[in-house]
């Protein structure tokens, strides 16, 4: 309340001097008092400035969005750069002393990225123009017409010239003149955007005379949209299919091919999720920091794959042959392992950012937008994949372990240290989900009950896939994430899920080995 | 599996029923000495009482998944679904019982179906005002589940870990289903709020000592039901399904309808547990089919010792009250304590307390 | 009462009763303790929100030992862990009152754990105080409600997004977890904006599972409902674990808050503690209290607060200054009181005054909820929250609200 | 097919990935017959047993027991019909006792029901009383299947064969691990039982074969190779070849 009224006030006193016909206003300086008053007058004054073509606008806006435009209690201005504070009128140097950021809020910034576009879309600096291009397209204000004409005759940049036309179009929608907005109509309706297609029906709705030309247009875009939905929906699939991949992966090495139930198979998962928050902790500050989350896979690798070793050689191993206690005793290892690390790190979240390159969207050609991450997702899910294949086919290792899953007494005979092999498998297996738990950082809680979540899909994956075959393991995963999201739309998630988890029951019930059953006389036994 | 029966030699018998009755006999003093005065050195506070009354269910659970489990080698990881379906019968049966208690004070829908908006009561609540309905539903239900689950897994022969992994996603996705508001049974916050049952106030000390014999009576009924299975020539089956199934079948035991049989007994009971479990919590919401309960009151049934009745009753008291005292005593380490315990027993005691017991009997 | 006698009673009662006990310390009759019960979650799911109000508890227990006690005893903290089990919820609560006889307890997250108690404290005529925000349609004589009731948050937050600051919002997207908060808040919101003239066609109404963890196709979907032309705003009632990859996937598919605000109520500083704040800056979150609100008992009560933890970076929330303004009504009531028999003090709670945190004094009303300021505040880069708007006088809670038709037709 | 054959397999063939178990396997057993079959290993003896009683479903031919084909019934209703088998490895339950163990096996209702509602009556306990004798093992009847020695629980899964009363009874490998005196008791105590049923015994001890004195079938990849008496068979060059080597 009391803040309210100290930046009231004031605004008043500017107010009656702002109109006190002490010498002739420019544009620029009569905004400027805005920019002390409220956020709907912050708004307003930034909008003028965006139009007002004075070259001292820009810098200034930069200071307000930036959160470097001060302001006095009586009022003034001031901009904070690196090299000291300056008034914002008369530009002389100055103390910050009391001054207080001018804050900004959704409104605010909605113009200032309009006005800044308006004002950038000169700039030399391509970024910087393509940014623009992108703000004023949101703006969309018949102002912009000629400027935008007068970028586009001068871009070469060809993905600039494309948002520049798109922006152009859109701002002939806001013309007062019919012919201007069809011109825009016209060149919208060849855009699959969903913008755009708000941008028609907003027309639509103000300008009721062009609505059948809208509605072609429209029509025509949502036809194209349709397509795309279809094709993102099956992204959306493959990026929750890679996912549980990954969850199940290593699942499938310690299930799938040493037969260990290891119900603590999740909270390897988010051990992996915790080796990432440490590594980028450690690298925080130091020129290691844009590169802590590739650094982050080794580690988290080797931190689950500690543990998973410890696990086997201290308890698993006493237990082998009777999977079902190996459950509930894992069960109980899963419940230490959570606590453990909730009272080390505390029960609360961690944050583990996302570096620049996994983030945002990614165009392809088309105008289809991937989400960054989940692209990414996807590429370490099949390079994991790669991986395990690779060292259960390619290395010794591998063949010691195929060797030992087959005929232990035979392995042991030909020299193979089948105790080893199986802290080995299973450190290994642990490991992979450590690895998952570096893909999970990125999109979900990293918290103690992180692989909760995860550990009765990972079954069901390995399960319908076929225990102990890969391929089974890549394409279950990839088919339950695809049908789960196909079904998301119409069933909702919950039942989604519902719907998912009752179907492969039933699959399982039909065929009790999975879609890739290893068949024969191995399987009967 | 590996045969872990323990077969007690004749006079420890004896002994056993001995121990029996008498446990039976001074859970029964329970709510008795829960009358005298406060300041009588053998007063027992109302909390004991209840949470006497909670394990005694909760021993009826683990008495349903020892039955299949110890006995029949069923490892089922969902047995905290049919726990929670019988719950919810009683819980329906609750809630019909508020009538125009509720908040809102409509004369027939529950509170939360009001403020969510329903207009009628679904066709599945109708009957439930009814306490014989109720009650068999909360027994007819589980059963019917179990049936239908069972004869899908055990017709295509899923055994062992498959079956404890199909069983859990059984138990997961009622949990999501249930959690659904849409479903019409209370989503997230279930039932709560339960006022009276069979003409008695819940919140009273009578209805508190009602409910706990009506649960110790129910034990006593389920031991008798499950010794009487266990000693008869189908518990000799059992055992033998449970060593040997593909030798039972060669001798030409359906061993799908016995599984069957015994899977669908076994979850009547819970079932049974569920309902007698609900009025003394006072709630009831999706929550109780979560995995990890299921897994728990296997636990329970480990660490008693598998493939005896008394092994059962004796680890589902006997983890519930570590539980509840850790959870008081060591708030934040008890988890520790617990998972402890469950790794513990499994490497080292493989038949459980009654193990340990038993051994140094026959010594 | 001593340990030995619950124990040897404990082995007359039979199997494992013994083991229940809690250990409880000796208490005398000349100067006991008060004793201060908190229910907690220490473990599960609702740890990862709980355990920070279990500090705040016993922060406020340990500062007013520190000046003296109340009426002249020692204050101590019961301590339990009901493990996000909403059974055991009930189980220790009725422990708590009967076994370790607290005068108080400060606990509760989730409505359904509230719920699970609240029959017990009836029944045995307990104190409880409950710090978080909720649905409402509920009072009980013996809870208090310290959070906001549903027009102290979700219709200032949706009047913000409607005016001129918030956007001017057209269509507003209801996303939710699927449990009661939700569905009654947007029940209530729902009925709100036909009020206001919205068509149905106009607002989009969306469930999600609890800890749901891949929002693409919801997010896509809010996308799709917001390319219709007109200002779209998103109100989020999702639940704590599932906020982390719903607003990373926010951030990821480009939604910008200047396009499409994304207005929440159950987001506060911890929960974004676990998120890359940057790709959010400017959505929206309606409390009744941001730590970053500036104010002297603010400032107290963040240094006392981080030298309690001993971490300077820990933060605040609304529901932790929720439990500290309850346990200083509850202390000014036993003192008003003289005792602390629950019936005394809760006569003696209703019309208690508590400069809060939030800068403004509130208030116990008779209906056991508090008037509260209304705060709306945008995400900011460095985690914490921009205030933008807040109501210029405190707001009285509406437990029953009027939104609610059945509310006409309640038993009073 | 004579109207006595009790056994009928036409044309049987068992195909596991690509590899033939049963190559085209003809087999008749009539009513009451004692048939040794011997065969090099994997000739598919056992996998043979596994499609009479259920185990394995053949990929094709006809497998009949008097009228029924077998191939539409399950392990249980095959032996509910009156076939008996014996494994290779003997396995009997362990957590029972021997007189336990026979009781299971007894010809009696077998449903559930049955089974809890049955008590012990006079017939029955005489019946597993004389087979404890026939077995030799009276004086453990009370003692654990799992203590028993490897011998002992042959004859113990004998007594259960009894038991079960069949008609048809497949014995595979009976006197493994049995001493000599065991052996010819074993003999004796098969060549009693055919005559009202029929006994197909798979062995690989061809003095226990001489032993039973009986038609004898060679089986070698799949296939019948020889049949005849054991001398005839011994003396096939065919059969020679496949046991000595090529």
């Amino acid at each position: 309340m009391k803040r309210h009224l100290s930046g009231f006030l004031p605004f008043l006193l500017l107010c009656c001097l702002a109109f006190a016909p002490a010498r002739a206003q420019d544009a620029f300086t009569t905004a400027l008092p805005g920019l002390a008053g409220s956020f709907g007058q912050i708004a307003e004054a930034v909008e003028k400035l965006g139009t007002s073509a004075d070259p001292r606008a820009l810098p200034l806006l930069q200071a307000l969005q930036d959160g470097r435009l001060l302001k006095r209690e009586d009022g003034t201005l001031l901009i904070q750069t690196a090299a000291g504070t300056t008034e914002v009128l008369g530009g002389s140097a100055t103390e910050a002393g009391t001054a207080e950021a001018v804050r900004v809020n959704n409104r605010v910034r909605g113009a200032l990225r309009g006005a800044l576009g308006s004002l950038q879309i000169l700039s030399t600096d391509p970024d910087e123009r393509l940014k623009a291009a992108e703000a004023v397209f949101r703006s969309r204000s018949a102002d912009n017409i000629r400027p935008l004409e007068t970028a586009l005759s001068r871009e070469t940049v060809p993905a600039i010239r494309t948002q520049l036309e798109l922006s152009l179009a859109a701002s002939r929608l806001a013309s007062p003149d019919n012919a201007v907005r069809l011109q825009g109509v016209a060149a919208l309706a060849e855009v699959t955007d969903q913008n755009a297609r708000a941008l028609l029906l907003e027309t639509k709705a103000q300008v009721p005379d062009l609505a059948r030309q809208i509605d072609a247009a429209v029509a025509k875009i949502e036809g194209r949209l349709r397509v795309r939905q279809v094709v993102e929906t099956l992204f959306q699939g493959l990026s929750l299919g890679s996912v549980l991949l990954l969850a199940a992966l290593g699942l499938a090495v310690t299930f799938g091919v040493m037969g260990v139930i290891n119900m603590a198979h999740g909270e390897m998962v988010m051990l992996g999720a915790y080796a990432t928050y440490m590594v980028q902790e450690a690298c925080r500050g130091t020129f290691l920091a844009p590169v802590a989350l590739p650094l982050a896979i080794p580690a988290a690798f080797l931190l689950a794959a500690a543990v998973g070793a410890v696990l086997e050689r201290g308890l698993i191993r006493y237990l082998y042959g009777r999977p079902l206690e190996t459950l509930l005793m894992t069960f109980g290892v899963g419940m230490i392992l959570q606590q453990a690390v909730r009272l080390i790190f505390g029960a609360q979240n961690r944050e583990v950012t996302s570096p620049a390159w996994m983030q945002g969207v990614m165009t392809l050609p088309g105008g289809l937008q991937l989400t960054q991450n989940r692209v990414w997702i996807i590429v370490f899910g099949l390079l994991v994949l790669g991986l395990v294949v690779a060292a259960i086919r390619y290395t010794r290792f591998g063949l010691e372990m195929r060797a030992v899953v087959q005929n232990r007494r035979i392995a042991a005979t030909m020299g193979i240290r089948t105790g080893r092999v199986d802290a080995l498998t299973f450190a290994f297996g642990s490991g992979i989900a450590g690895m998952a738990g570096v893909a999970l950082s990125q999109i979900d809680n990293v918290s103690p009950n992180l692989g909760t979540g995860y550990i009765i899909d990972s079954f069901m994956v390995v399960v319908f896939g076929g225990v102990g075959s890969l391929a089974g393991t890549l394409v279950g995963a990839l088919m339950l994430g695809v049908v789960n999201k196909a079904m998301e739309p119409y069933a909702g998630a919950v039942l989604a899920k519902v719907v998912v988890l009752v179907g492969i029951m039933l699959f399982i019930q039909r065929r009790p080995r999975g879609m890739f059953a290893l068949k024969g006389r191995a399987a009967e036994a | 599996m590996s045969a872990t029966t323990v077969t007690l030699p004749a006079t420890p018998r004896v002994t056993l029923r001995l121990v029996l009755w008498g446990a039976v006999l001074a859970l029964a003093l329970i709510p008795l000495l829960n009358q005298l005065p406060e300041s009588s050195a053998l007063h027992v506070g109302d909390f004991i009482v209840s949470v006497t009354g909670k394990w005694i269910t909760y021993a009826i659970l683990a008495l349903a998944i020892d039955l299949a489990w110890g006995y029949t080698g069923i490892l089922s990881l969902g047995h905290g679904a049919f726990f929670a379906l019988g719950g919810y019968a009683m819980g329906m049966h609750l809630m019909r019982l508020i009538g125009p208690r509720g908040a809102y004070g409509h004369p027939v829908l529950p509170d939360f179906m009001v403020f969510l908006g329903y207009q009628e009561l679904p066709w599945y609540w109708l009957g439930f005002n009814f306490f014989p309905y109720a009650f068999l539903m909360a027994l007819f239900i589980p059963g019917l589940l179990a049936l239908i689950v069972g004869y899908l897994a055990f017709r295509s022969r899923i055994t062992g870990v498959y079956l404890s992994i199909l069983t859990q996603a059984l138990t997961y996705a009622l949990m999501l289903a249930f959690f659904r508001n849409d479903m019409g049974f209370g989503g997230n916050n279930g039932f709560t709020d339960f006022k009276e049952l069979l003409g008695m106030a819940l919140n009273t000390p009578l209805a508190r000592a009602m409910l706990f014999y009506a649960s110790l009576v129910a034990l006593v009924g389920s031991y008798w039901v499950c010794q009487r299975v266990s000693i008869s020539k189908l518990g000799r089956v059992l055992l033998a399904i449970r060593d040997a199934e593909s030798r039972v079948r060669f001798l030409g035991y359906s061993t799908t309808q016995v599984k069957l049989f015994v899977f669908v007994l076994s979850a009547v009971l819970a079932g049974l547990a569920g309902a007698l479990y609900v009025p003394q919590v006072g709630i009831i919401n999706p929550g109780e089919f979560s995995p990890g309960n299921s897994i728990e009151a296997v636990i329970w049934v480990a660490v008693g010792g598998r493939g005896t009745l008394i092994g059962a009753v004796l680890g589902a008291f006997s983890v519930n009250a570590l539980k509840t005292w850790l959870t008081t005593a060591a708030p934040d380490l008890w988890l520790f304590a617990l998972g402890g315990l469950f790794v513990a027993v499994t490497l080292f005691l493989p038949r459980g307390l009654v193990g340990l017991f038993s051994r140094k009997v026959q010594k | 009462m001593t340990n030995f006698t619950l124990t040897r009673r404990g082995a007359i009662a039979g199997l494992g009763a013994a083991l229940a006990m809690p250990a409880i310390r000796p208490s005398f009759a000349q100067g006991a303790p008060i004793k201060v019960g908190v229910l907690h979650s220490l473990s599960g799911t609702m740890a990862i929100s709980e355990t920070a109000l279990r500090d705040t508890v016993l922060m406020m227990v340990q500062d007013l030992n520190s000046k003296g006690g109340l009426l002249g005893r020692r204050v101590e903290a019961v301590v339990v862990d009901p493990a996000s089990n909403w059974p055991l919820f009930a189980e220790k609560a009725r422990e708590l009152l009967q076994v370790a006889k607290v005068d108080v307890t400060f606990g509760c997250w989730t409505s359904v754990s509230r719920k699970s108690v609240l029959p017990v404290f009836e029944e045995l005529n307990g104190l409880l105080f409950y710090p978080v925000q909720y649905e409402g349609e509920e009072q009980s004589r013996n809870i208090f409600y310290t959070g906001a009731a549903p027009n102290q948050q979700a219709i200032p937050a949706l009047d913000y997004l409607l005016g001129a600051d918030g956007g001017n919002a057209k269509r507003i997207a209801l996303l939710g977890t699927d449990y009661v908060y939700p569905r009654t808040t947007n029940r209530i919101l729902r009925n709100y904006l036909l009020s206001k003239g919205f068509t149905a066609d106009d607002i989009m109404e969306e469930y999600t599972p609890f800890g749901h963890s891949d929002w693409q196709g919801i997010v896509s979907q809010v996308k799709r409902f917001a390319s219709a032309g007109k200002k779209t705003a998103i109100v989020s009632t999702i639940n704590g674990d599932a906020n982390v990859p719903f607003y990373r996937e926010l951030g990821n598919q480009g939604i910008k808050a200047e396009d499409i605000p994304c207005v929440a109520f159950s987001v506060g500083e911890e929960e974004l503690a676990g998120i890359d704040t940057r790709p959010l800056v400017g959505h929206l979150a309606a409390w009744n209290y941001f730590m970053s609100v500036k104010s002297q008992v603010n400032d107290q009560f963040l240094a006392m607060w981080q030298a309690y933890i001993k971490n300077p970076r820990r933060v605040t929330n609304d529901p932790m200054e929720a439990t500290y303004t309850g346990f200083k009504m509850w202390a000014q009531a036993v003192q008003k009181a003289g005792s602390t028999k629950v019936d005394d003090v809760r006569a003696a709670v209703i019309g208690q005054k508590v400069a809060a945190p939030s800068g403004y004094i509130e208030e116990m009303l008779p209906n056991h909820h508090l008037s509260k300021p209304v705060m709306i505040g945008e995400v900011q880069a460095n985690g914490q929250f921009n205030i933008v708007y807040k109501t210029p006088a405190v707001v009285a809670a509406e437990n029953w609200s009027p939104y609610i038709p059945e509310n006409a037709n309640r038993r009073r | 097919m004579t109207s006595h054959t009790i056994l009928y397999l036409d044309d049987v063939s068992v195909v596991f990935d690509g590899f033939r178990a049963l190559n085209n396997l003809s087999l008749f057993v009539d009513q009451g017959e004692l048939r040794a079959i011997i065969g090099p290993n994997g000739a598919g003896k056992t996998t043979m047993m596994d499609v009479i009683t259920g185990k394995t479903r053949p990929t094709g031919g006809t497998v009949k027991f008097r009228d029924t084909d077998l191939t539409l019934l399950d392990e249980a209703a095959i032996a509910t019909m009156g076939i008996g088998r014996k494994f290779q490895k003997p396995t009997v339950f362990d957590a029972l006792t021997v007189f336990e163990n026979l009781e299971l096996a007894l010809k009696a209702p077998r449903g559930p029901m049955a089974c809890l509602r049955w008590v012990l009556a006079g017939e029955a306990r005489r019946r597993i009383e004389e087979t404890l004798e026939e077995i030799g093992l009276t004086a453990r009847a009370q003692d654990r299947a799992a203590i028993l020695s490897h011998g002992q629980r042959q004859w113990l899964e004998i007594g259960m064969l009894l038991m079960q009363d069949p008609e048809l009874l497949l014995v595979d490998e009976p006197v493994a691990g049995m001493t000599d005196q065991e052996t010819e008791h074993t003999a004796a105590l098969l060549r009693r039982i055919a005559g009202t049923r029929s006994v197909v015994v798979v062995e690989h001890d061809l003095e226990f074969v001489r032993a039973l004195d009986c038609k004898v079938t060679v089986m070698c990849e799949g296939s019948v190779l020889s049949e005849g008496t054991i001398d005839q068979v011994q003396h096939d060059p065919r059969v020679i070849e496949v046991y000595l080597g090529r």
